[in-house]
Formats: C-alpha cells, sequence, structure tokens
C-alpha cells in the first residue's frame, strides 16, 4: 500500500486512491476515430517511470496526476488536475 | 535422454542417486537459429517443443533472461481449467486441457496433473444463471460441465460454510470436475527436459536487449551473450510483453498489474478441489505438500514490481475464510507475487505483429499457467508456418482496432476494470 | 475499556455547494453575505446557523440554513441538497480517535487532526467524512445505506479499544 | 505453577514459561515428527525459527496447528498435542518412510507415477495423505481479529539493547515512537546474556518511552515490510488457543513509519553432520536461553560444537548451572578455547547416535582421527545470520560479510536502518562438512540433505531458485531461517565461486507465519463486503420479503403471502401491475444532478442520445457507451429545469458511472460549467405502475399527474416529491423521488392509495417479469458490455451529431460485420424457455447465441425469452432449440420481434 501525497489533503493511504488510467490513454474528445482508438488501445506500458491518472475517490475525490516508477514504486510528482479551485 | 521411471529410481537407490545426468544442457549461444523463442517460461519451452517435436525444425533456442520458469510460470496458484464463457476461450483452453491429461507421459515428466475438480460457487439465483449460462455454452461445445445443488456441494466440499445466514450463501455451484492442479515448476523443467532432448538450445542468463532489423523485417536479436540472427523470433515474455515489444518499437494493448497469491502452512487434507466463486475474487485450493494455496484480484494499478499490496491480500483472505472458516487459524506461511500482461478484453494474443518475422504471444492476464500446452502448440504452428491455427486466429493483436475483442467479462478495455 | 458513545443524530439538511468559475469572486460575496470567509480544504468554518466544511476542493459540504446561498453563488455554481443520504454519527468521548484507527488508513490520532478539522477517509470499506467537534467528540457523515453496518462494526471494535 | 497438557498427559509449567521451556523441564525431548521421513525431532532452538517442535495447541475452532513450541507462552489449560504420527509420537508408522529414504531423493515425484491423470490421483491421495503436517481445523474460530492503522516518526522492530536505546532516543527528541518486541518481555539478548543492572535499565528505559509519548508492543513481529514505509505488525493480545480476554485473539496493525530502525539480531546457524536433526542437538544460544532466562538445563553431559567464540558464554552458563561439559569441539584451527577452562578439541562434529530416546554420543572428526564421546546433548554454533528479513522486503540490497560469513544490510532502498546484531555478526570460522551427506540435514522440517543439494546441482536445477524449488529448501514453515546458509554454502562450493556469487533467493513477506483470521480481520463473517440497506428497509422487513442481494445491495424480490413460491408470488404481483396497479421500491437506481449552464452539453458528451432538444419538464430514455463503443449503462435523463437536469442508470452501475462522469467532468471537461452531484441515497424512489396508476398520483398530489415521459415538481402533504413519469413496466407509470428521511411517509400514503385500488407491492421479479414482455433491456441481461447500439435495436437514438463519447469505438470494421449477435425476442412453441440456455439449430450444433432472460406472459400465459442471437434481426420466424444441458431443460422457440406486450405504447396513454 503506497502513499500518495495527494495536492489538496497531503500525504494520504493508497487505499483511499483509484487508478483510472495511463496519461498516454486519454481519448480527447475531439480526437478522429483512427486516433482515438490508437490512443485506446495501445500503451507504452513503460518497465520505469510513467504518469498515471488517480482520483481520490475516498478522499477529496479530486483527480490528479502521478508520475511513477512502476519497479520502485517512486512517486516523483502529483500533479492536481480539473477545474480551478480556491487554495 | 535417460527416462524417468519407478525402476530408474529405484536403480538410484542403490547407487546413491548418482547416475542422473542434467534435465538439459547449458549451451553457448549460435550465431543464427531458425527460431527463436524470447522467454523461457513454460509457454516459451513449449513452444520449442512443440516446433522441435510437431514440426521437426532442428534449430531452435530459446532465450531466458534469467533462470527457466523464473516468471508467471512459477508464480501462479497452478490452476488447470477450460471453464470460460465465450467459445474462442473454451476452445483454446480445452485443447490444452487435453493435453494437460497426458502431458506427464507425453514429456515423460510428472507435471502431476491432478484433476480434483473446478467449483464454481453460486451466490444468488443471479449467479447460478449465470453459472448455468457458462456449462450450458462449455457442453454445446463438448466440455464437460456439471450444475452442483447445495446438497451436492456440502457434501463435495464439506467445510464450505453452507449456512443460510452466511454474507454470500452458496445456493450451488458449477463443476468441471476434469479441471484441477498441476505442479507448476515441473511444466518448465518438463518442458525444457524434452525439448533439450530434441536438441533445442535453451539459453539461461541471456536477456534480449534489442531487436536487430533488416528494413521493417526483423532478423535477429542483440543479447546480453551478443548478437543472434533468426529467421522468425516469437516473444513469449508475459508480464513484460510490453517491454521486449518496446524494443522493437511496438506498443500493446497490455498494461502491466502485479498479481499475488499466497500459501499457508501444510496441513492434513481437508480441501479437495479448486475453488472458486461467481460473486467474490478468490481461489483455493490445497496442494500436495497440504498447504492452502490462495490467490485473489490483481492489484489493480500498473506495475513491474514483484511486490503487492497487502491489502489485496487480505480481501482475499477475507473472501476465503467467509467461504471456509475453518481455514482461520491456519497461517500464511508465503506469498509472492508475478507481474501479468493485462490485455484490453481479458484474453491472450498469439500470432503476428505488424513486424514481418516478429510474432507475439501474451496478454494472459491472470490465467496463462494452464494454457500452456495449448499456447505453446499453437504459438508453434503460428510460428512453423506463419499462418495461425484455426484456434489462436481469433486471438489475434490486430482484434482491438478492428472491434473484434473476446471479453469474457464485458468489461471493456480498461485493464483496472476488469 | 475507554468511554464512548456512538449516536445517529437526527436528519439534517444538508447541502452541496460546488464552485465552477471565479471562485475568488464566489469567495468574496460570500464572505460579505455570511461573515466569515469559505474554509480552506480540510477545514471548517461557521455559525451556529451554518457551518461549511471543505473536503473537496471544489465543493462544501453545507449544514444548516442556506438561504441567500443561491443568490452568492449566481452563475459561478450551484447549491443541491444531498441530506437525504446521510446519517450523522456522533462518536462521543476519550476514545473516538483510536476508534477511528480500527479498520482505518486516516490519522486520526495525529495531533494536527484537531477542532475544526475535517477529512474524508475509508474505514471499513465505507467512505466516511469526519469533522472534529473536540478533543472528546467527532462528527462523521456515513451514507446512508452503509450506516447500520458501520455503526454495527463500531459498536463492536468500541468493546475492546 | 501453571497446567498443561501434552498429548493427553498432564504437566506443570513455571510463570513466563513458552511450551518448548515447559516441555523440556518436564524431561520431554521428543515432540514432533519431520514432515517427509517422520523421524523423530525435538527442540532444536528457543525462537520463532525452530524447525522441528511443531505442535497443535488449543482446542475446537481456536486450535492452532503448527505452532511452534517455542512461540508459544504457557497459560493455565494450555492443550498441546503432537502432529504428523501415527498412532503415536514414539510409535509412528509413518517412520517406515525413512527406510525408503534411498528412494524418495529430491524431486524423485517427478521421476515416476506416469500414466493417466486418474492413475496419479491414485497415488497422490496416499502422498496428499502423508504430508500436511498438523490436522486440518475443521471448527468455525469463535474469536474476533482486529486490524488497525497507526502512524509514527519512528518504528523500531527489536527490544534488545540497541532497539531499545534507538526508541529512547527517537521518544526523548519528541517523535512518535513504536517499539515493537514478539517475545513477551523486553531485553532479548540481555535476557540471554545478563548483566547486573540489566533488567533495572530495560525497566528504566521502556518507562521513560512510554512516559515521552512511546507506544511499545510486546508479542508483536514485525511481519511485513511494503511500500513507502508501511509496515505490518501482528499482535498476539490471546496466545495460541488462549480465550482471549475482550474476544480479540490477535491484532493486525498497519504502521506507516516515518523511519524504521530494525534492531533484530541474528540467528544462530546449525551445523551440518550426519543425524544432526536428533533430539538432543539444539543450538547453542537456545540451550544459554533455556538454561539462564527458565532455569531449564536440557542435558547432563553436554557436548558444544562451536566455530565462534559465543558458544564459550554457552559453556560457561551449564557450568554454572551444575552440568557437565564433556567436551567442546572448536572447528578453528587455531588454539582457540585452549585457554577457557574447558576440554577443547580443535574439530567437527561427524555424527551423533541415539534419537528418539535421546541422545546417546557424538563423534567428531579432529586432527584427522574420529573420536567419540558419551552424551545427552549437543549445543552447535554454526554461526550467526543477520535477521535482514524486513530489510530486504523493503527493497534494500546486502553485502557478504566475509569475517562472519554472513549478509548483511548494504544499501537501503526505502526510509529503513539497520543496527545492533543484525548489521554487525560475530567473526566465525566455517569449515566445508565432511559428513555423509545423505544423513546431514539441511532444511530439517522438510528432510532436505545436502546429497539432496548435490543431486540437484547434478541434475542441472543450480540456480538457487531451482535448487530451492527442486529440493523444497527452505520452504517449510520456518521459511529457511536456519536452513538458507548451509544450502548457499553447498552450492557456492559446488559453483566454484564465493556464496554472495551464488545467489539468494527473493525476501518476502511474512517473516513468520501470520493467521489467516488475523488477514481477514472484520472481513471474515462478511466477506470484506459491507451491505448496504434500504432506507425503507424496515417497512420491507415488516413485510417478510424474500430478499435479492444487489451488489452490495439488499432489495425486494417478491413479497409471497401465505404459501406462495417465489413464482407464484412475483406473477401475483405483476398481473396487479397489467390491471390495477403495482407499487415498488426503486431507491438503488444510479441518480445525479447536473446543474449549470453547461449541463446539457456535458450530458450530450455522456448520453449517446441527444438531450439539449429536451424541453423543461420533459425526458427521455438514454444509454451511455464506452470509449470503445458498446453500450454498458441505460436510464433516463430529465429536464428539471433550465439550468438543471436529472440523470438515472442502472443500481448495478451506479459506483462506475459516478466515477465515469466525474472523470469526463474533471478530467476531460474542465472548463464546464456544471455540477454534478450523486443524489443516489439522498432520494428514494417508489415506483408506481399499472392501468390506475395515475389515479393513484392524483390522489396523493391532488392534482393530474404528467403525461408519459414529463415530470413534475409536487408535494404529499408537506413533503417535497419530484414525479417522473416514466415506465419499466410497459404500464402506464410514475417514479417518485423523496428525501430519503421522509421515505417512509410517503410510501406509507402511496400504499394505501395502491391497496384501495386493489394493488400490490411488487419486487423485482414481478419487475423482471414486466420488462421482459415489454422487451425493455437490463444491464447485465442484455446490455453485457458485448454489444452495440446496433445490436441492440438502438441505433436509430444515436444523436447523429456524434460528440459524445463511443461514437469513435463505433466505427471499427468488425462492427458492421455480419455474424454479430443482436437482441431478439424468443416465444416457446413447446416447454418451457430455460433462462441463459443456449440457442442451437439442431441438436450438436455449435451454439448461435444465448437467451438473457425468461418470463412469462403475465395475463396470457406462455413462455417467452429476449435472447442474443447471430444476425438475429434477419431471423425472425426462424425455429431454434433452447438447450440447457446443464440443467437437462430444453425447449423449441420461434424468433420474434423482442416486443411482446403493447409494441405501440397505448398503454402509456391514460
Amino acid at each position: 500500500m503506497m502513499q500518495i501525497s495527494c495536492p489538496h489533503c497531503g500525504p494520504r493511504a493508497q487505499n483511499e486512491f483509484v487508478y483510472e488510467r495511463t496519461i498516454d490513454s486519454v481519448v480527447a474528445l475531439d480526437a478522429a476515430p483512427e486516433e482515438a482508438m490508437k490512443t485506446l488501445f495501445t500503451r507504452n506500458n513503460p518497465r520505469g517511470v510513467d504518469e498515471e491518472i488517480w482520483r481520490h475517490t475516498y478522499g477529496c475525490r479530486a483527480w490528479m496526476v502521478i508520475t511513477r516508477h512502476r519497479v520502485t514504486n517512486e512517486i516523483s510528482a502529483v500533479r492536481a488536475v480539473g477545474p480551478e479551485a480556491l487554495p | 535422454m535417460s527416462r524417468y521411471s519407478a525402476l530408474s529410481l529405484l536403480r538410484g537407490a542403490f547407487n546413491g542417486q548418482k547416475h542422473w545426468q542434467p534435465a538439459w544442457r547449458d549451451p553457448e549461444p549460435k550465431a543464427h537459429y531458425d527460431i527463436i523463442v524470447i522467454g523461457g517460461g513454460g509457454h516459451g519451452l513449449a513452444t520449442a517443443y512443440y516446433l522441435a517435436k510437431v514440426h521437426g525444425l532442428k534449430n531452435i533456442a530459446v532465450l531466458e533472461k534469467g533462470w527457466i520458469g523464473g516468471g508467471n510460470t512459477g508464480r501462479n496458484t497452478t490452476i488447470v481449467r477450460s471453464n470460460y464463457r465465450q467459445a474462442e476461450l473454451h476452445n483454446l483452453f480445452e485443447f490444452g486441457l487435453k493435453m494437460w491429461e497426458h502431458l506427464s507421459d507425453e514429456l515423460n515428466y510428472n507435471v502431476m496433473f491432478s484433476p480434483r475438480g473446478s467449483l464454481t460457487l453460486g451466490h444468488s439465483d443471479a449467479d447460478m444463471t449465470m453459472l448455468a449460462q457458462r456449462g450450458d455454452a462449455m457442453r454445446c461445445d463438448g466440455i464437460d460441465a456439471e450444475l452442483m445443488t447445495q446438497d451436492q456441494v456440502a457434501k463435495f466440499e464439506p467445510l464450505l460454510d453452507m449456512s443460510r445466514s452466511a454474507r454470500f450463501p452458496i445456493e450451488g455451484a458449477l463443476i468441471q470436475r476434469r479441471g484441477g492442479t498441476a505442479r507448476h515448476d515441473a511444466v518448465a523443467w518438463g518442458y525444457a527436459r524434452a525439448a533439450d532432448s530434441l536438441g533445442v538450445d535453451i539459453i539461461q542468463k541471456c536477456e534480449v536487449t534489442g531487436f536487430v532489423r533488416d528494413g521493417d523485417a526483423v532478423v535477429g536479436v542483440e543479447t546480453t551473450r551478443g548478437r543472434i540472427g533468426a529467421g522468425r523470433i516469437g516473444i513469449c515474455v508475459a508480464g513484460n510483453s510490453g517491454h521486449v515489444a518496446g524494443l522493437a518499437g511496438l506498443k500493446l494493448p497490455i498494461e502491466s498489474q502485479t498479481l499475488q497469491a499466497m500459501v499457508t502452512e501444510g496441513v492434513k487434507p481437508m480441501l479437495r478441489s479448486v475453488i472458486q466463486t461467481q460473486s467474490l475474487h478468490c481461489y483455493i485450493s490445497q496442494s500436495d505438500k497440504g498447504g492452502i494455496v490462495f490467490g485473489g484480484d490483481p492489484d489493480n494499478w500498473p506495475s513491474y514490481a514483484q511486490r503487492g499490496n497487502p491489502i489485496i491480500m487480505e480481501q482475499a483472505v477475507a473472501q476465503g475464510l467467509a467461504l471456509v472458516p475453518a481455514l482461520s487459524r491456519l497461517r500464511m506461511v508465503r506469498t509472492w507475487s508475478g507481474v501479468t500482461d493485462m490485455s484490453f478484453d481479458g484474453s491472450p494474443i498469439i500470432g503476428e505483429t505488424p513486424l514481418p518475422n516478429l510474432y507475439l504471444n501474451g496478454g494472459w492476464c491472470y490465467g496463462g499457467f494452464k494454457a500452456t500446452p495449448a499456447s505453446g502448440w499453437t504459438y508453434a504452428h503460428t510460428l512453423a508456418t506463419g499462418k495461425p491455427h484455426a484456434l489462436n486466429a481469433p486471438f489475434s493483436l490486430d482484434r482491438f482496432e478492428r472491434g473484434a475483442t473476446i471479453d469474457e467479462n464485458g468489461s471493456g478495455p480498461m485493464p483496472n476494470s476488469r | 475499556m475507554t468511554e464512548l458513545t456512538i449516536t445517529a443524530l437526527p436528519a439534517a439538511p444538508i447541502h452541496v455547494f460546488e464552485i465552477w468559475s471565479n471562485a475568488a469572486d464566489v469567495a468574496q460575496r460570500f464572505e460579505a453575505a455570511s461573515g466569515f470567509a469559505l474554509p480552506a480544504i480540510g477545514r471548517s468554518s461557521g455559525t451556529n446557523a451554518l457551518t461549511l466544511i471543505r473536503y473537496e476542493p471544489t465543493v462544501w459540504l453545507v449544514e444548516g440554513d442556506v438561504s441567500g446561498l443561491s443568490e452568492v453563488l449566481g452563475e459561478d455554481g450551484a447549491l443541491t441538497a444531498i441530506g437525504g443520504g446521510i446519517v450523522r454519527v456522533l462518536l462521543k468521548g476519550q476514545g473516538w480517535r483510536t476508534l477511528l484507527m480500527e479498520g482505518g488508513v486516516f490519522d486520526a490520532e495525529s495531533p494536527n487532526f484537531s477542532i475544526g478539522c475535517s477529512a474524508a477517509t475509508t474505514i471499513d470499506h465505507v467512505n466516511v467524512r469526519l469533522h472534529v467537534l473536540s478533543e472528546t467528540s467527532c462528527l462523521a457523515y456515513v451514507p446512508l445505506s452503509y450506516s447500520a453496518g458501520l455503526i454495527h462494526f463500531w459498536e463492536e471494535a468500541a468493546r475492546d479499544l | 505453577m501453571i497446567n498443561f497438557t501434552f498429548d493427553g498427559k498432564a504437566y506443570e509449567a513455571q510463570e513466563g514459561d513458552t511450551l518448548a521451556a515447559a516441555l523440556l523441564r518436564n524431561g520431554i525431548g521428543l515432540v514432533g515428527r519431520s514432515f517427509k521421513y517422520h523421524r523423530p525431532r525435538g527442540i532444536m532452538t528457543a525462537g520463532v525459527e525452530e524447525p522441528n517442535a511443531l505442535v497443535t495447541v488449543g482446542e475446537g475452532g481456536r486450535a492452532e496447528p503448527n505452532t511452534r513450541a517455542t512461540d508459544v507462552f504457557v497459560y493455565e489449560g494450555l492443550v498441546a498435542k503432537s502432529q504428523n504420527r501415527w498412532p503415536s509420537l514414539s510409535f509412528d508408522m509413518g517412520a517406515v518412510l525413512g527406510l525408503a529414504a534411498p528412494i524418495f531423493s529430491a524431486g524423485f515425484y517427478y521421476k515416476t507415477f506416469f500414466g493417466s491423470a486418474k492413475r496419479w490421483m491414485f497415488y497422490e491421495y496416499f502422498i496428499r495423505k502423508a504430508a500436511g503436517l498438523g490436522d486440518a481445523p475443521t471448527e468455525t474460530d469463535p474469536d474476533r481479529f482486529s486490524q488497525r492503522a497507526a502512524f509514527c516518526d519512528v518504528l523500531v522492530v527489536g527490544a534488545g539493547p540497541a532497539g531499545l536505546s534507538a526508541a529512547l532516543e527517537a521518544a526523548e527528541a519528541g517523535k512518535r515512537v513504536i517499539l515493537v518486541e514478539q517475545d513477551s518481555i523486553l531485553g532479548a539478548s540481555l535476557i540471554r546474556d545478563p548483566q547486573e543492572q540489566d533488567e533495572a535499565w530495560i525497566d528504566a528505559t521502556a518507562e521513560k518511552i512510554c512516559a515521552a509519548g512511546g507506544r511499545i508492543l510486546t508479542r508483536t513481529t514485525a511481519s511485513g515490510y511494503w511500500e513507502h514505509d508501511l509496515v505490518t505488525l501482528t499482535q498476539r493480545i490471546a496466545e495460541p488457543g488462549q480465550v482471549p480476554p475482550n474476544g480479540v485473539a490477535q491484532r493486525l496493525w498497519h504502521v506507516r513509519a516515518g523511519e524504521v530502525i530494525l534492531a533484530t539480531g541474528s540467528i544462530e546457524r546449525p551445523m551440518a553432520f550426519a543425524n544432526n536433526d536428533a533430539p538432543g542437538v539444539m543450538l547453542s544460544q537456545a540451550v544459554r536461553t533455556y538454561a539462564r532466562r527458565f532455569g531449564v538445563v536440557p542435558g547432563k553431559r553436554i557436548a558444544i560444537a562451536t566455530n565462534n567464540d559465543d558458544a564459550y558464554k554457552t559453556a560457561e552458563a551449564l557450568r554454572d548451572a551444575g552440568a557437565e561439559i564433556v567436551v567442546i569441539l572448536d572447528a578453528r584451527p587455531t588454539s582457540a578455547g585452549a585457554d577457557s577452562g574447558f576440554h577443547v578439541h580443535n574439530g567437527v562434529p561427524l555424527s551423533v547416535t541415539g534419537a528418539k530416546h535421546g541422545l546417546k554420543s557424538v563423534s567428531a572428526l579432529v586432527n584427522g582421527e574420529t573420536k567419540s564421546w558419551n552424551v545427552d546433548l549437543l549445543a552447535v554454533s554454526g554461526g550467526f545470520t543477520p535477521v535482514v528479513h524486513l530489510h530486504m522486503q523493503a527493497g534494500g540490497t546486502l553485502d557478504w560479510n566475509e569475517e562472519a560469513q554472513a549478509f548483511v544490510p548494504a544499501i537501503s532502498r526505502q526510509k529503513v536502518k539497520t543496527i545492533g546484531g543484525a548489521a554487525n555478526p560475530e567473526p566465525i570460522f566455517t569449515v566445508a562438512p565432511v559428513s555423509n551427506p545423505k544423513k546431514s540435514f539441511v532444511d530439517f522440517q522438510n528432510d532436505v540433505t545436502l546429497a539432496d543439494v548435490d543431486l540437484a546441482w547434478a541434475e542441472g536445477y543450480r540456480s538457487v531458485e531451482h535448487l530451492k524449488r527442486y529440493t523444497t529448501l527452505g520452504m517449510a514453515t520456518d521459511q529457511g531461517k536456519l536452513s538458507n546458509m548451509a544450502a548457499l554454502g553447498r552450492l557456492s562450493e559446488k559453483q566454484g565461486v564465493a556464496v554472495p556469487e551464488a545467489g539468494l533467493t527473493t525476501f518476502r513477506p511474512p517473516y513468520t507465519p501470520v493467521t489467516m483470521g488475523l488477514l481477514a480481520g472484520a472481513g471474515a463473517r462478511d466477506a470484506g463486503a459491507p451491505t448496504r440497506r434500504l432506507a425503507l428497509f424496515d417497512i420491507h422487513q415488516a413485510e417478510s420479503p424474500i430478499w435479492q442481494p444487489l451488489g452490495y445491495w439488499f432489495r425486494p424480490r417478491a413479497y409471497p403471502k401465505g404459501r406462495e413460491t417465489l413464482a407464484q408470488a412475483a406473477l401475483r404481483e405483476a398481473q396487479a401491475v397489467r390491471t390495477t396497479v403495482g407499487m415498488t421500491d426503486v431507491s438503488t437506481l444510479a441518480k445525479f444532478e447536473v446543474s449549470g449552464p453547461d449541463a446539457a452539453a456535458f450530458l450530450e458528451i455522456i448520453c449517446a442520445t441527444t438531450v439539449n432538444k429536451l424541453a423543461v419538464g420533459r425526458g427521455r430514455y438514454t444509454f451511455m457507451l464506452r470509449e470503445d463503443g458498446f453500450v454498458f449503462d441505460d436510464g433516463t435523463v430529465w429536464r428539471l429545469a433550465e439550468h438543471r437536469y436529472l440523470l438515472t442508470s442502472s443500481t448495478g452501475g451506479a459506483d462506475r458511472m459516478a466515477t465515469h462522469l466525474s472523470y469526463v467532468r474533471n478530467y476531460l471537461c474542465p472548463h464546464l460549467r456544471v455540477s454534478v452531484v450523486n443524489v443516489q441515497e439522498h432520494y428514494a424512489g417508489i415506483a408506481v405502475a399499472g392501468p390506475k396508476a395515475s389515479a393513484v398520483l392524483q390522489a396523493m398530489i391532488g392534482e393530474y399527474p404528467p403525461r408519459h415521459m414529463s415530470t413534475v415538481p409536487a408535494a404529499i402533504g408537506v413533503t417535497p416529491v419530484i414525479v417522473l413519469a416514466a415506465s419499466y413496466s410497459g404500464e402506464r407509470a410514475f417514479e417518485l423521488y423523496v428525501e430519503a428521511s421522509h421515505a417512509a411517509t410517503v410510501w406509507a400514503a402511496c400504499e394505501a392509495e395502491v391497496m384501495a385500488r386493489n394493488g400490490s407491492l411488487y419486487g423485482l421479479e414481478a419487475m423482471e417479469f414486466l420488462r421482459i414482455e415489454k422487451g425493455h433491456l437490463v444491464v447485465g441481461g442484455e446490455i453485457d458490455g458485448r454489444l452495440t447500439p446496433h445490436d441492440l435495436a438502438l441505433d436509430k437514438m444515436l444523436n447523429k451529431a456524434g460528440g459524445y463519447i463511443g461514437a469513435s469505438g463505433l466505427s471499427r470494421s468488425a462492427l458492421s460485420e455480419p455474424g454479430r449477435k443482436q437482441l431478439v425476442g424468443l416465444e416457446a412453441l413447446e416447454g418451457t424457455i430455460p433462462e441463459g440456455s443456449m440457442l442451437i439449430r439442431l441438436e450438436g450444433e455449435a451454439p448461435q447465441g444465448h437467451v438473457t432472460a425468461a418470463a412469462f406472459r403475465i395475463i396470457e400465459g406462455g413462455s417467452i425469452a429476449l435472447g442474443q442471437l447471430v444476425d438475429g434481426f434477419a431471423r425472425h420466424g426462424e425455429e431454434l432449440i433452447a438447450t440447457s444441458p446443464t440443467r437437462n431443460q430444453r425447449a423449441r422457440v420461434r424468433v420474434v420481434h423482442p416486443h411482446f406486450y403493447d409494441e405501440a405504447g397505448e398503454r402509456y396513454r391514460d
């Protein structure tokens, strides 16, 4: 169980978070069909660092992009995404 | 190859077991092979064996970065069954199950395939309908499946909690009696020994670090032990498919995830079959040594770490204890995890890649072990002939972009929702 | 055994106050209208009649009289009632912090989790929102459908803290 | 004095005794039998590494098989039994297996038992019976297990001198500290080798740690080191088999630490010589522990074999206790120990004689000659293995310490450091074993000998992992704590390399075995699946319905009257809906309020149908696609006000839909001016359906109810409700949404009006009958995640403008090729259509589809169904067989249009 530093709540147990998908699999709403399917059905899946979308589902419900090493689980960055919020 | 038998063991008893030869050679890689299989797991070794045995090829190598059988072949819960709902899947796995039934003799290596029954419990009428549907689909295609009533289940596995007040009461089950377990390491070793005796070079500690290209075509591999040329190359490294395919510049419909399993201290026989359930996500069986082997959900996020989240394991144990309360005071003695290739419809990929001469076998999610013979057989056919066999034709890599996915759970392209 | 009582309070009006644009302006309008500032995440603020607790970046949970809040929001947000689906469970006594560690993953024992603090977390598989009222009391907002089970879990755990 | 029994015989123990100490105190040397050869075994250690002395402790549902006698503290009434023997411990028939040991070499089972799988199962039956250790429990555990989280700045593992000092330092620096010790008392090595003032120092240190706010947990083992400095602790509140004080037997701690300090010490190694597994051969430090801590000297004439200085402390302790030290065999070539005052020979043991009735003699190679002594106890010390398990689980690396012939922690990957003996083991001198390898045990419990290691090597199982797997070395309940280094030594000898080059197997949790009930915690009773209760639970329960699970929810399936069966009750309820009026609880449907100027734009992304043309007060059926173009959910969308919509979708998909909406709103469309609020639980829902539904509604809300697919806000008494005129049943119908806290009032008012019109409550089963007859879809049935809108005949409703999620996926080539499964209706020509059955043309042919849902025509009778059939749209009129071989049921069916009832929708009009 990792510990993820939520940009809003601070360090929290991984169990409060749900993984959604990698950032390379985000299908833009305006993507052309062929491009959309290529995005949906291929992954970099590196044995190293990748950017992933997680949600603090059982906490503040906010979405974030986590930069994580797939072997060591080292999290090098967490970035908030979503509508602009008050500090 | 000196044959194994009770007699040869007896002979060993009198000569201090001194007459045994190494089960496989330790050859130096040659400059060129007709076919190279990347990955010395069960699937890769089986592929090499059938290439030599069925297709009569002589110049074959299996390249293994570590020790053979050291990946998912040695890190699973050893379950063998073919009870899938979708025809493409149950036909492939049934082909394999039939091979399991004679595999020890075929390889002259006891893989301890033990068809003690694959029992899938149902916890509601809805579950029982789904189980019946699955069983009916199998039966119509000539595969054994029976529905069991509550009473039959209680008699078959007496330690299951059959009380009506259980959180997930047991309403019945679907049983595939020909399903069961096998000794995972023995499968790798048995195929390795048999393939080696047919001249296959099994080269351990030889990691592929790149592909040699001639235009689009792949004509060899770079390895930690030098460049090796090849006519055709088959990737067979489930768990690391994304990484190895990436060396050839390919991106796959695969995400790697960690799957954990565990075993308890040994006790005298208490469970006879492999217990699974329609509503929960744990599977339980008792090994020949007496340990209760437990598996659960994969950790639902990408990972190449062969380490998991304890909470996932605790959930699987909770489910198992809710089904078999008598397991409460046993002790978990060992855990392990493997890196699984989670494909984007839950089904494997066996076939061509967009690059000439390069083939892919992967995407087995958490169900590859039981497919070992069928996977090896169909992949060998594909590698030898350049064309898929009818059994693996539906499992092509291009099915995703075409929309011809084989989705057993109907849960779509996100592996974490599977 | 530590003294601890677990009580489900009667239903009360609870609303979601969400801002989607011009957050700073809304905050100003809010303070002008109600006399106190919108709380930061992980905090609460309010009066006897109106409490706002912030669990989410753009959403405040409002307990009390919401008249006037729609005007504060204008076209920059919306107010939506959610109180029917929430049970407020009052944990009263010295042991509430220990209780919240049972089956939990959040550091309720931290000295930083003090009066006026709020946090959302999961306890025994249930999504729970916490609000520290005092050193000896904490209010938990629990989804209605899960509340009977969680209260039972707490009552059992409270026997052996 | 504490009373306990072993194999039915009563004995007495002293306060603080482990079971092992108590057995030795009572002169019991034979405690167990080995796994494979059933060799007699005694007590070898005084700690968790014990491989031999495994017993079952406790009775009934509390019985713990395979409990190490060295790791249970005796309590009044403890019941222990020996294991893996028949008929008795001293006369075990299984021991004949030992005679056949030459055949049962490593991996023998891979080389024989050929033939069919059935034949293997025949042999396997006997192998399984002989294997295992303790008897499997059969009863349900009466105790509870707690799981608790904890956070600290510093976690110290091990309360020896190093651990205690580290914990004190951290606590006094104002840090949150947790100190754990697996023993029942603090001190570790200080208990074995006490100096003056030690006891007082331990007590004072513990007191200061607690005074500074630190937490000390005894009988607690740090068993797993996971990601990001999460350490799992297993705490024994009650001893194995003991009735716990408050019902909680053990506690599992999930500790998130800022820093972890490992003061875990080391484990003494045995030596390899013939019959080194015999009772009476013990580890030197263990013997010292029994003598000093428990006042038990397990022999009178004692030999000591060592390769280090530490064992001389044992000799001193035993001499102080009055035992005779017959000889010390010191493996070191120099004159080590010459001035110790003991009878020292520089040699190594070759073998011992005697077994189940006690040790008789030890022989050794001394200066090239074999010498022998009569002894009843041999204490051995083969060096020390630092306990690096947690360091390694954390992802660290090891260095080889040549002097100590041991691996020590090198690089730490997480915030962990190792101190004390675990980091600095004592120097030793190793000599390769010279004894008969067939009798020299390496893994005691699994009966793995040096000869087995040699055989594995000869057969090509040369990597350390192959060796482990081929011989089962290190896979017993002691997890290789004693065996791994001896085997590694032999392997490196074979390979002709230094030990560190031979490789190491991976260290994985747990450090010591963990009780399954503890891992399950409270989840053992509910499978970790909470139960979700309806707001109207009490009202339903009063009617004694048949409950139906649906995800975590339980919903009424039918309300049987008298002796009605489920089918009879459901048919009666459905008939009431068709003829008069029925009401049902639909509270679990997913519901979202979507507000804001961009609400319609947002919904047009989510829904594959149009939304923005909807007038205020109107609603429509809708469905949602995944990005790959397959239908994954359906529901209704209502425009409640200019900028406010209500979206409903399926119960089973509610959480998935909530995530989907949140992802789209927050990740893909953060700029939209929209608020999406999950109001699934805020509103309870009551559906009223039937020819008299309008009358019921009018009576309740005091006005003429809205026409089909329209909505109005209304009030029942003072309670506000939202009225949606929507129908799943095919009748004129309404859904009333009311704040859950007021749902009981509205339900009661509604029930009065329904009953006044001779109506009925109805449950899920009747709802299923009604919707099948009407040809409405259900998520999880027809909508199974594998069909497109075209396959489900929903394509005409697709938003022609596109822009919805899934539009791209739909464009894929295979989705418009022939051969796809399509939605059909089925009516029986003969027999009853089995739900879930396969659709075939002829017996023996492969299925072409299946029955997704089966029911009866509610008024006319007759078996009907919905199904998926290959190219089904073009096959209306064709006759097929619906067959269920597993249930031995079949029906002849005709393929028809999937609307069996009121296709024109006349019944929606008043």
